[in-house]
């Protein structure tokens, strides 16, 4: 019983930071709102007897994400962003009516799907015996998904290699119009030619 | 007391359409990618419930997984942001439209 | 624990060490890249010859998250071939755009990686890796010119349509893991049908062509094509239109024929429908374009159509062998719309400024660089279907399987917009051979080089497709009747 | 017979070895490979047509297996029996000597090479076509001869009218092409075959329901009709008179657009078992002969005028074929190929001499200064018009002789009046080209001189064919040499329908009588309104004498008269016809087509409007019916 009504406090806390984050003007607001929402779906791990994942919600989303965000954030100084616009014109109001369409077909499927445990017997109270959730996701994690584990290792490699040639400061000082240009790259009449 | 599988469903639902919402909704690119990030949450609090519903820790290892793919589409997504910021001084998307028709 | 099997991956382990190593080298080089484009091609050509090697093999490894069987090696090799074209083409083009760095061979190598991962997953977390490596490499490599807003562009639109659409079909994963409780196609396949779930089943699988559907753009989920391929440079926009199409299609196969296969009916009327939309979205546009990437971005779309009818037949059952024939198809594809492309980028490293893809810049080519043009014309006819060039070759053997599958109607939609497409793809003809151009381009070079080897490549490819067309008819066959294995 | 292969492989050559040295090291010798190919191809055909004499079964010779999907197998075959051996022998005849007259018509042209090349490519495209032994390979030689037209139309790039035809040409065949690939994709999803023998068993079998073979024949009829310019398909054969006159002549007049026709007289058995479908064919046949000729009184252009009365001619073929008599419609095609390239290069040699001028209103008095042309152009103008004992006068007459005795009266007087308008048009260019008054640009007047000899012996072989090729192989009508030639091909056909051949008879020389009468009147006609009152003397006189002396003179009022009844309608309504019909209507409709099709882009176009919100939207949107489908 306590746990249903922990899930139902964290659930509706999370949806609402979900729905703040979404409205925000201020990317600063929005982005504490959604570190609030991790929380609370990490908690929601808890309840589910998810330690491991919890934990690694926290230290990756709330944690590393969020940081890199902050991080671009105060790079790029944004707050002149904060007088425009926020919502597009019209498709804020489609918008608005499909999502709630939308949602109410989500769960008129998932309501109605008749859901049924396969019993595979790998329960946290058995984990808990003989050797913990973190063990067992491991254990699992390098005894069946290895080969995914290794592919997700290149696709951190490829994010590092896209972020840096995308974002690097080129190191050759130029004197042209965009100061992040090198001087033998594509002139400022270039920039908006077909390449 | 097991908290039921649908529950987990409709959180995730609701989690899931916020975050296609604020995609939609938002002109700004960081709020997308927010939204974004809640969208993929969103799978994984699915993913974690059917762990336990189904008493296996394959979903659990899957949340890892898509847990990096986040991280990786954060860096990307912060990466063009900034390519798109230097280039343009915007981040507002629907300003990026020279190709169309 | 035991010793993992590597040499089901050795292809994919090749190319990830090819991949670091060119990442390792070329902070080591100046202006020549050289160096770590021969270890690009070295590295595709390895993982080719070893993935040919490894032909007969037919068996499950890591926990049964991979295969390694003939299906998986077709699309490797394949991969590898596309992968190989565009690297061949792209130096000279990357210059003349003034941004040749290193990484820029890596991020293909890497994108191959997941190319390979997602044809062999039988599991949906190796197929969900896969297609995230190959999307974050295609992400990069859309925005590769960072100093051009076009550049800048089609990043963010692949991006943000790319990120919205997989997280859609991550949605639709996870409920086919809650209806079953496991990741394996195999398990899930024995099991989904009997949880009595026909509109769950169906509301995942939905959800399951979003994302893919993204991935080859299929209508309505192909609007980014056009601005992605328009603004992406032309070498990368070829590699787009051909490979992460053909592993969408090689893991769409996959899944549509053993996960989902209890809603074969729902997904086949689904496909008939998009067939027919996405054959008329890309006809329509492409018919108004001046732009010639963006004509071949819309073009390729109608092709997309064409293999949508192809999974319609498939639905109706195996003995259409609409699978095989979608495979034979994928490969002319590959070899074509590479080729078409390959001219492009010779056209624009002659002219970096001047040339702008549009309609009236071909004018005269016929008589400016007559081998540009002849072979140009030999891929437009490709594409067009004419008899004798690999385009004939997969678009018979499919509208076939369609005419099997008891679709007479949506074959002859398909034969009726592949004559509609010949006036766009004639239309540029004409002005090669008919056309005075109204300011003279000069010829800085012939095709030579690497470009050349890619752009004859690709001809032969066509050529050989369409005359001995047996050949990879045979292969197809040998790969589909692997499919489960 | 394993030599046949030769028949395309030599003009491939040919077509190789100049397409790739032509630019450097040929030029301007690039005619002899070419006209040599075609003497060999033109050598083995006739050894091939005489080898082919009274087999039973067709010669197959399996070059290659192409393709297998299944139990469906697309060898690389060539086929030979004596209606192939008929049209590689007109092809390469008709062939080697437009080439032998191109090396003088075309020389000094920057693109002489090129223009070899091209030919010789289209003649391996049509021999291929000829020599196919199955559907798809006849398919490939379909889209083949297609592509090189289009080649050779807008052979003169820099004119944008001649780029302007090159794609009407296109389009409009495609439309023709579209049929006949679904003619062939049906043949082979009823009978699982394609090549020749197979199906035509399949059909004599009764494997293949009727209405099924209603719609193959329908099918492929439209093919035909696109690549033999039947209406409303025609319009683009007269535009192609853009490319160069040896184009027109070979591959717009004498071979190319007979494809058509060959491939109905191919698919006879399907046609004669699908007899709704032959007579559609009839009847369009009918209808374009009559329709194109009326077109052809009010051209000025002199290649135009021939370009219709082709249209017409053909018109005539799908006419004889429309009653099964497929042997008349070989014997006019082959006739048709003779007079017709007669006349095409005749008209070149008219162009040369002046200058390039097309228009006939600028010409006139050309007899005394180029009399070879003249004589020559005079003969296959006769047998254009049907005068005995010219070659067209026997095909033309056999093919309404037919029409009258399988009891198509209706046919056979539309067929006559069609005669008559083309007798009439054919003498209006013949006189106001070489007779009345001379009215040509003192400037283009100095030069007129007549053709070198490269062009003056093959218009005179042709001349010589045109008179003699109806009485050598024609006679007597309806059995005469081909007939029993080609009986073996079109046996199985007609025992199938049932046609019987009347023997000659007094019948016949009443009906040769009638048409021959119909022909003189139509040339005494344009005699009378071309060169005893040419169009502009009498409103001069009648403005000078005032109207006394107008009534004196009855004899114009007899003129007048029949210009009020018969030009003035004849004339007007056939420019009406043209501009209003054949230019506002069909070509609005063929540009219709292109321009919808765009519509729907251009309407199409803001969607992708470039934002990228939109484009998630759309995805999104699209999630949702598909779900909402799903769900009710």
């Amino acid at each position: 019983m306590a746990e249903k009504i922990l899930f139902i406090i964290f659930g509706v806390l999370a949806i609402g930071g979900a729905l703040m984050t979404i409205t925000r003007k201020n990317v600063i607001h929005g982005l504490i709102a959604l570190v609030f929402t991790f929380i609370n779906v990490a908690m929601i791990y808890l309840v589910t007897q998810a330690y491991f994942l919890a934990v690694a919600q926290i230290l990756v989303y709330a944690g590393a994400i969020l940081v890199l965000f902050t991080f671009v954030i105060m790079f790029l100084d944004l707050r002149e962003f904060r007088e425009m616009e926020q919502f597009y014109p019209w498709q804020k109001y489609l918008v608005a009516i499909l999502a709630p369409i939308a949602l109410a077909e989500f769960i008129a499927v998932v309501v109605t799907a008749s859901w049924i445990p396969t019993q595979q017997g790998i329960t946290p109270e058995m984990l808990a015996e003989i050797g913990g959730n973190t063990w067992g996701v491991g254990v699992s994690l390098f005894e069946n998904m290895l080969l995914p584990f290794e592919v997700a290792s290149l696709i951190l490699v490829a994010a590092m290699v896209g972020a840096v040639i995308m974002a690097r400061k080129e190191t050759t000082p130029n004197v042209a119009l965009r100061a992040w240009a090198p001087a033998d790259g594509p002139q400022p009449g270039q920039l908006e030619q077909e390449v | 007391m097991q908290i039921p599988i649908e529950w987990y469903l409709i959180l995730s639902s609701a989690l899931f359409i916020i975050g296609a919402a604020g995609v939609l909704l938002r002109r700004n690119l960081f709020i997308i990618l927010l939204s974004v990030e809640l969208m993929m949450n969103a799978v994984n609090i699915n993913l974690v419930g059917f762990s336990r519903f189904h008493e296996t820790l394959i979903g659990q290892n899957f949340v890892l997984f898509t847990m990096a793919v986040a991280a990786a589409e954060a860096a990307v997504g912060l990466a063009i942001v900034t390519a798109l910021y230097r280039n343009k001084r915007t981040l507002m998307i629907d300003l990026f439209n020279t190709m169309k028709g | 624990m035991e010793w993992p099997d590597i040499t089901s991956i050795l292809p994919e382990v090749i190319l990830a060490v090819a991949a670091l190593l060119v990442l390792l080298v070329e902070p080591f080089l100046k202006k020549d890249k050289t160096a770590v484009i021969a270890l690009a091609l070295i590295g595709l050509l390895a993982s080719a010859v070893v993935a040919v090697a490894l032909g007969g093999n037919s068996r499950a490894a890591f926990s049964g998250t991979i295969v390694l069987n003939s299906y998986a090696l077709f699309f490797k090799v394949l991969f590898a071939l596309a992968a190989f074209i565009s690297i061949l083409m792209s130096p000279r083009y990357l210059e003349a755009s003034k941004r040749h760095l290193g990484e820029y061979y890596a991020l293909i190598l890497l994108a191959v990686i997941g190319m390979d991962v997602m044809a062999a997953a039988r599991d949906f977390i190796a197929f969900y890796v896969g297609l995230e490596l190959m999307a974050m490499c295609s992400y990069i490599l859309a925005g590769f010119f960072r100093y051009r807003i076009r550049s800048n562009e089609a990043a963010l639109k692949y991006f943000v349509t790319g990120v919205f659409a997989s997280a859609f079909t991550l949605f639709g994963i996870s409920l086919v893991f809650g209806f079953t409780g496991t990741t394996n196609y195999e398990i899930i396949s024995s099991n989904l049908g009997s949880t009595g779930n026909a509109t769950g089943v169906a509301f995942a699988t939905a959800l399951v062509v979003a994302g893919l559907g993204f991935k080859v753009s299929m209508a309505p989920f192909h609007m980014w094509t056009p601005d992605v391929y328009q603004g992406a440079p032309t070498t990368v926009a070829a590699f787009f239109s051909v490979g992460p199409k053909a592993a969408g299609f090689s893991a769409i196969l996959i899944i549509f024929t053993t996960v989902f296969e209890s809603s074969s009916e729902f997904w086949s009327v689904l496909f008939m429908v998009l067939s027919v939309l996405t054959m008329f979205v890309g006809s329509v546009m492409a018919i108004v374009q001046s732009n010639m990437k963006r004509m071949l971005a819309y073009s390729s779309i109608t092709h997309v159509g064409y293999l949508l009818a192809g999974l319609a037949a498939l639905g109706r059952g195996l003995d259409t062998k609409a699978g095989e024939s979608i495979i034979l198809y994928l490969a002319a594809y590959t070899v074509m719309n590479l080729g078409a492309f390959g001219i492009l980028t010779y056209l624009k490293t002659q002219q970096p400024e001047g040339f702008d893809y549009s309609l009236k810049s071909f004018a005269g080519l016929g008589r400016r660089s007559p081998w540009a043009a002849i072979l140009l014309t030999l891929f437009l006819f490709s594409l067009t279907g004419i008899p004798g060039t690999a385009g004939f070759i997969g678009k018979f053997y499919l509208f076939t399987s369609v005419v099997r599958g008891d679709l007479v109607w949506l074959a002859v939609l398909g034969v009726l917009f592949s004559a509609i497409s010949a006036y766009y793809y004639l239309r540029l003809m004409i002005y090669m051979f008919f056309r005075e151009p109204e300011t003279e381009l000069t010829v800085k070079e012939p095709i030579e080089g690497t470009l050349a080897a890619a752009v004859a490549l690709s001809a032969a490819g066509v050529l050989f497709l369409g005359l001995f067309p047996q050949w990879i008819w045979d292969h197809a066959l040998k790969a589909f009747s692997n499919l489960f294995g | 017979m394993g030599y046949i292969w030769l028949i395309p492989a030599l003009p491939l050559a040919a077509f190789l070895i100049t397409i790739l040295f032509g630019k450097w090291f040929i030029k301007d010798s690039a005619h002899w490979l070419p006209i040599l190919a075609m003497a060999g191809a033109f050598g083995l055909s006739v050894a091939a047509l005489i080898q082919s004499w009274g087999a039973e079964e067709p010669y197959v010779l399996n070059l290659w297996q192409w393709f297998t999907s299944g139990d469906f197998q697309i060898p690389l075959a060539l086929q030979l029996d004596q209606l192939s051996a008929v049209m590689c022998t007109t092809v390469t005849g008709v062939g080697l000597l437009i080439f032998i007259y191109s090396k003088g018509y075309m020389h000094g042209d920057p693109g002489y090479y090129r223009f070899f090349a091209y030919m010789s490519l289209f003649a391996f495209s049509m021999l291929m076509l000829v020599l196919a032994e199955n559907y798809l390979l006849l398919y490939f030689g379909w889209e083949a001869v297609g592509l090189c037209s289009y080649y050779l139309i807008g052979f003169y790039y820099h004119k944008p009218s001649a780029a302007a035809a090159g794609k009407k040409a296109f389009l409009t065949n495609r439309v023709g092409d579209f049929g006949f690939g679904l003619g062939v994709m049906l043949i082979w999803t009823l009978v699982g075959t394609l090549s020749y023998s197979g199906v035509f068993d399949a059909v004599g079998a009764g494997e293949v329901s009727d209405s099924a073979l209603v719609a193959i024949a329908l099918l492929l009829f439209v093919g035909a009709m696109g690549k033999s310019a039947q209406f409303p398909l025609h319009v683009w054969l007269p535009d192609a008179m853009e490319g160069p006159t040896p184009v027109s002549a070979l591959i717009h007049a004498a071979t190319m657009v007979t494809a058509g026709v060959y491939m109905v007289a191919r698919s006879s058995v399907i046609f004669a078992s699908a007899r709704p479908a032959l007579i559609v064919v009839g009847i369009i046949g009918t209808f374009t002969a009559i329709y194109a000729a009326s077109i052809g009184i009010a051209q000025n252009d002199i290649k135009r005028v021939l370009a219709y009365s082709t249209v017409s001619q053909l018109g005539y073929m799908f006419m004889a074929l429309g009653v099964g008599a497929w042997v008349a419609a070989v014997f006019h095609l082959v006739t048709h190929a003779f007079f017709k390239a007669l006349l095409f290069l005749g008209s070149g040699s008219v162009i040369h001499a002046m200058s390039g001028e097309q228009d006939m209103r600028r010409m006139g008095a050309l007899r005394g200064k180029i009399k070879t042309t003249y004589w020559t152009f005079l003969m296959g103008a006769l047998a254009l018009s049907g005068i005995f004992p010219f070659a067209g006068f026997w095909s033309k007459d056999e093919i309404l002789g037919m029409q009258f005795k399988g009891g198509g009266y209706i046919i056979w007087i539309v067929g006559l009046i069609a005669a008559f308008i083309t007798a009439f048009y054919t003498f209006r260019a013949v006189f106001m080209t070489f007779w009345g008054n001379d009215r040509t640009d003192p400037e283009v007047g100095k030069h007129i001189h007549e053709s070198p000899k490269s062009m003056i012996i093959p218009l005179g072989i042709l001349a010589v064919l045109s008179v003699i090729a109806g009485l050598v192989i024609g006679l007597p009508p309806e059995g005469g040499l081909l007939h029993r030639f080609l009986e073996p091909v079109f046996q199985h056909a007609n025992e199938i329908l049932g046609v019987e051949h009347h023997g000659f008879g007094a019948l016949d020389v009443v009906l040769m009588i009638v048409s021959v009468l119909v022909a003189l009147s139509g040339i005494a006609l344009a005699y009378l309104f071309y060169i005893r009152r040419p169009d502009e003397l009498p409103q001069k006189a009648g403005k000078k004498a005032g109207w006394l002396y107008k009534g004196i003179a009855n004899k114009w009022y007899m003129d007048e008269i029949y210009n009020v009844a018969i030009i003035t309608p004849l004339v007007e309504g056939s420019r009406v016809i043209y501009k209003w019909f054949d230019v506002a209507v069909i070509d609005g409709l063929v540009n219709l087509a292109g321009r919808i099709w765009g519509g729907f882009g251009k309407m199409a176009r803001p969607f992708q409007t470039g934002r990228v919100e939109n484009y998630a939207l759309i995805m999104f949107l699209a999630v949702v019916v598909i779900v909402a489908v799903v769900v009710l």
